[in-house]
């Protein structure tokens, strides 16, 4: 078909850009598999589910209850981060008085700058002993979940406020002329309109809340068990990883990197299935 | 004003003496629009004369737009749309594979039913396409503009505030700036889909006002749901119907003859209010 | 009655993330404003940054992020330009592309950073080096950054794609001059989240840009981040508290200058052209 | 993006040109503080010579001055039996002390009672003795030295370990223990005397009746302890002479002002 000459050459410019970006997630997986590759080749890959707990130098890999850890750790983080989150947005975007936006655009700005050591920091010196006088030991599961929805709120609130913002004005206009009260038209006319923008959003917040390390390091506790209770200390792949990596050696490095294997294929699993629930399925 | 029945010399479109001496100038052979395998459109044969308007009327849906945006290929856009025939445009079938878009669409402009000024000043809304086509002295520029402004008749309201942002202005003065932006390309064709449903009565009458200056300068072709509008200023018009959920070129003449003796029973009862 | 309960639950939840902001803000005010002056600032670090300051830190953070905006704000914004414009959302490599970069931005910081250490570092020969950290970051915020800019890009009314096209301008033109200023709002939200991600990132860096304290010569030495420079000092340099508090204090201090820049820079370079209703 | 490949091909010329007496450390997070001071006061008394640390655990250090990446490597841990293949050079001694909780009223554990309470045999401080609260065990990570040196010492397996808390780095272990009454955790003892000295809330645990400090980890008398490696595979006049400078009395300052005690020679 015929292109216009600017974009004839812009085209595969931009499609070369993208692809190199793609790229770097082939790299990042190819770095990790060579560094899991002597645990790949010398274990029974059942062990690293079969084993129940994870002593590496003791020639035990189980790491099924790490990856639910990590899931549950996610899944209470997104619960608590996407409503507030989204409330965020529709206050900036639709309630707050024009100063107000300003200022509070800044601050989820500023939060989502807040680096994870001061937030887990926090966490850990003023949360893990609010906590610790009525359930101790006070790193638990619940804690690193409610820390790590703090630190992707601003992900989900400014995608969100993105995703309003970029509403067609005559939507908000149409809304109006019909003489909907404001939460209606929020509630039923934005909120949907904006809706496959809000979950992109809410994904990316979800794959970060995943992969993040410094502040479940510090609040999960680092237990390796299957939680029996949202007070319970758990640990996390990416904690695993950090916690290990430093003095691992041989099998137990290795071991380390199927961790990260695993987490990386786990989001995989994750957006290919968020996709199906979308419906319009983004990338098949 | 000048009425549709007396002959009128043609301003920029030299060869074309009057508009009562029709000459093609855009001709449409066995033109067929499919989306997604369901046809919308079946072998429509037309010809479209130079420095006439012809008004497309018909009822929702009869694929009088996706007619409309054929003729400068924006269906293209469209995803799913597929388009078979030919349309000749100075004697070349726009639909070849190898047709120069950018230059086909300059000269083919379109407005669309929603003005949409780019959310830029008003200058540069103008200036935007002016340099896009390679000029860039300024005071060529500014000279265009302001013929362009006066054209539409918004010189007068604009020209203290040309760097005020386009989305600011009404709904009329939106569209007549839209109309500006088109013929500042000076194009051959304007394509407009519902140029006036937008907009309320007072501007709707400026910008009908406007269109019907345009003739003999311009080949116009407008689609429209306002009977009225279109028997006051269409030279020729062409009426559409669904038979079979399927849109289909029902008749075309001049439009004094289709308004007033429709030859097809459809048209007149279309026209007579009694169906549609 | 809805109404008001709907706002007052608004304002309850915006209430509620500005407290916790500010027990973050306040806490790090308590900790290291004490240790906070002029001559913190700079001075270099000295007795393992428990003495002395952190000018040699701080250049070597800005530089970094140099290197990170510099090489992801083009990449990001053409792969998000193609993605959004220049193909179907059914296209086979875009939903290729788009898939990586929502699993990219699961994958943990800590490989990333051994990412950036195998192929920056030693595979590209860069070592450890204030650039090698600087690109590894950019790949790090490339996904929200460009998913962002989609978003936006996506959401931007459609009649302004018509127009441009029913003017015979090439796609990248009204890219250009009108879809990206238009998509501006959430090119800006992309690029706080990728600032804000790479300012506070530190396993990334540890591996990449490195530990050493000196006054960076050039992109090619090593640089100690502020954020690594935190964590040594809260983690592993018994005493290093006070300081680290002070240094986490000018990282959100810096934090805030970026964004008023990013806002500034954007409004220069979009904003003039664009509506101010939009914005 | 034309811009920025030719800025990335320019830095990358320029890192070509780089000088010969230039030293690369690389290895254990414990040890890169005190060697980084060390470097910067041999640059001092070197002029021209530059010495770039880096950290990122004992593992890189190992791992770096086998294959050349680094000239030396810092390793906060005794070599292990497959590692013969690198050379020990030991600057500076660490020891590993029980903490609990400031307001904890114990005084003294038994070894016994120690080891009873890391494999959860005990789970209360009143079943020792102090008042009725529940304990939190606070382990470390595996692989991680002070861990192994714990294991050996008490002749456990960690996973006979049932704790509540597992922790990296030293400060973690200090600011876990220091938030929770009821916890027990063992850190590096010279770390622990200054946060106890600053007014950190723990108390750090005789063992043995032998009092953890470090005077009783410098004369020897302190049971648990570990050396602070640098390791090569093999010397260059350079890197020689920066480890027999990290080894001198010209050095013993640093290390001490990073709380651990200068290896006697």
């Amino acid at each position: 078909m015929f292109q216009p000459h600017a974009d004839r050459i812009a085209k595969p410019l931009l499609a070369a850009a993208a692809l190199v970006c793609a790229a770097v997630l082939v790299l990042i997986i190819a770095v990790i598999i060579s560094g899991a590759w002597p645990a790949l080749i010398s274990q029974d890959l059942v062990v690293f589910i079969t084993d129940a707990s994870w002593y590496p130098l003791e020639g035990q890999f189980g790491m099924l209850s790490m990856l639910l850890a990590s899931l549950l750790v996610m899944m209470i983080a997104i619960l608590l981060a996407a409503p507030m989150g989204i409330i965020c947005a529709i206050f900036i975007a639709y309630i707050a008085p024009v100063r107000v936006q300003k200022i509070y655009r800044f601050a989820i700005a500023l939060l989502a700058g807040m680096p994870s050591v001061v937030l887990g920091l926090w966490g850990l010196t003023v949360l893990v002993p609010l906590v610790n006088k009525w359930s101790p030991p006070g790193l638990s599961l619940l804690l690193a979940g409610i820390v790590l929805a703090v630190m992707i709120l601003p992900t989900v609130a400014l995608t969100s406020l993105a995703a309003f913002k970029s509403l067609p004005i005559a939507l908000q206009q149409a809304a109006s002329a019909l003489g909907v009260r404001q939460h209606v038209q929020i509630l039923k006319v934005f909120i949907p309109a904006a809706s496959a923008a809000i979950l992109s959003g809410m994904l990316l917040a979800m794959a970060r809340a995943l992969g993040e390390t410094m502040v479940v390091l510090m609040v999960a506790g680092n237990v390796v068990q299957f939680p029996s209770g949202l007070m319970e200390p758990v640990r996390t792949l990416t904690a695993n990883i950090a916690l290990e990596m430093a003095y691992a050696t041989d099998q137990h490095r290795a071991a380390l990197f199927v961790s990260g294997l695993l987490l990386t294929a786990m989001v995989l699993v994750m957006m290919s299935f968020a996709a199906r629930i979308k419906g319009h399925n983004d990338y098949g | 004003m000048i009425s549709p029945d007396k002959g009128f010399t043609i301003g920029q479109l030299t060869e074309a003496k009057a508009c009562c001496e029709p000459t093609p100038h855009l001709s449409v052979q066995n033109l067929s629009i499919n989306y997604h395998q369901k046809t919308v459109l079946d072998n429509v044969n037309l010809d479209i004369y130079k420095g006439c308007i012809t008004a497309l009327i018909g009822p929702s849906g009869c694929g009088k737009t996706s007619f409309l945006s054929a003729l400068n290929r924006m269906l293209d856009m469209t995803t799913g749309a597929t388009v078979s025939g030919q349309v000749t445009f100075n004697g070349e079938n726009i639909y070849k594979s190898d047709k120069d878009l950018l230059q086909l669409r300059r000269r083919v402009g379109m407005i669309f039913q929603k003005p949409n000024p780019f959310p830029l000043s008003i200058y540069r809304n103008l200036a935007l396409p002016l340099k896009e086509i390679g000029i860039k002295n300024k005071q060529l520029i500014e000279h265009k503009i302001e013929t362009v402004l006066k054209e539409v008749g918004l010189w007068e309201e604009v020209h203290h505030q040309l760097d005020m942002t386009a989305t600011k202005l009404s709904g009329g003065q939106q569209q007549r700036l839209c109309i500006a932006r088109a013929l500042v390309l000076q194009p051959e064709v304007l394509l407009m889909d519902e140029p006036c449903s937008a907009l309320d009565p007072i501007s709707s009458a400026v910008v009908e006002d406007l269109i019907v200056s345009l003739r003999g300068r311009y080949t116009v072709v407008i689609v429209t749901h306002n009977l009225a509008q279109a028997k006051r200023v269409a030279n020729y018009a062409a009426f559409f119907w669904m038979q079979e959920r399927v849109g289909k070129l029902i008749e075309f003449g001049r439009s004094q003859n289709l308004f007033e003796q429709p030859q097809n029973t459809l048209t007149a009862a279309f026209i007579d209010g009694r169906k549609g | 009655m809805a109404e008001h309960l709907f706002q007052f639950v608004i304002w309850c939840v915006a209430l509620l993330v500005l407290m916790v902001l500010l027990w973050l803000v306040y806490g790090l005010l308590d900790h290291g404003l004490a240790k906070l002056s002029f001559e913190f600032l700079l001075s270099e670090p000295q007795n393992a940054g428990r003495d002395g300051g952190i000018i040699s830190i701080l250049v070597a953070t800005l530089l970094i992020l140099a290197v990170t905006l510099l090489a992801a704000l083009p990449l990001g914004l053409a792969s998000a330009v193609w993605l959004a414009e220049f193909t179907a959302t059914h296209h086979f490599w875009a939903r290729k592309v788009r898939l990586a970069l929502d699993v990219m931005a699961g994958v943990p910081s800590i490989v990333f950073g051994l990412f950036g250490y195998a192929f920056f570092g030693i595979f590209m020969g860069m070592g450890f080096s204030v650039l090698s950290g600087g690109l590894t970051l950019a790949c790090m915020i490339l996904p929200v950054f460009i998913r962002t800019c989609e978003i936006g890009l996506r959401g931007v009314n459609n009649s302004w794609r018509q127009g441009a096209a029913a003017l015979g301008m090439p796609k990248i033109k009204a890219v250009w001059y009108i879809l990206l200023p238009a998509a501006m709002p959430a090119i800006s939200a992309g690029l706080i989240l990728g600032i804000g991600r790479a300012t506070a990132e530190t396993a990334a860096l540890m591996f990449t840009s490195g530990y050493v304290d000196r006054m960076p010569e050039s992109v090619m030495d090593s640089g100690r981040a502020l954020s690594v420079h935190i964590y040594d000092l809260s983690m592993n340099v018994t005493g290093g508290d006070a300081a680290a508090q002070a240094s986490a204090l000018l990282l959100l201090m810096i934090i805030i200058v970026l964004n008023m820049l990013a806002y500034a820079v954007t409004d220069l370079w979009l904003g003039r052209r664009l509506s101010n209703d939009l914005a | 993006m034309k811009l920025t490949l030719s800025f990335i091909c320019l830095m990358c010329l320029s890192g070509l040109t780089q000088a010969d007496n230039r030293l690369n450390l690389t290895g254990s997070s414990t040890v890169a503080p005190v060697v980084m001071e060390i470097a910067k006061r041999f640059e001092s008394v070197n002029p021209g010579v530059r010495v770039d640390v880096q950290t990122g655990g004992s593992t890189r250090g190992v791992v770096d001055s086998r294959t050349g990446m680094a000239d030396i490597g810092m390793v906060s841990r005794a070599l292990k039996t497959n590692e013969s293949d690198l050379t020990a050079h030991t600057i500076a001694r660490d020891g590993v002390s029980i903490i609990v909780h400031g307001s904890n009223d114990i005084m003294e554990l038994s070894e016994a009672e120690i080891i009873a309470i890391y494999i959860g045999k005990i789970t209360n401080w009143s079943e020792v003795g102090g008042e009725d609260r529940r304990i939190t065990v606070v382990n470390k990570a595996d692989g991680r030295a002070t861990l192994e040196l714990f294991l050996a010492h008490f002749s456990l397996k960690n996973s006979q370990i049932k704790a509540q808390a597992v922790i990296g780095d030293n400060q973690q272990g200090i600011k876990t223990v220091s938030g929770n009454p009821g916890a027990i955790g063992y850190v590096s003892i010279g770390a622990a005397e200054y946060e106890q000295s600053v007014g950190t809330s723990i108390k750090l645990l005789p063992m043995n009746g032998v009092a953890a400090n470090m005077q009783t980890l410098a004369n020897g008398e302190f049971p648990i302890s570990r050396p602070l490696n640098l390791v090569t595979k093999s010397l260059t006049p350079l890197s020689q002479q920066f480890i027999e400078f990290a080894q001198s009395p010209a050095v013993a300052d640093l290390i001490k002002a990073q709380y651990f005690v200068p290896a006697s020679r």
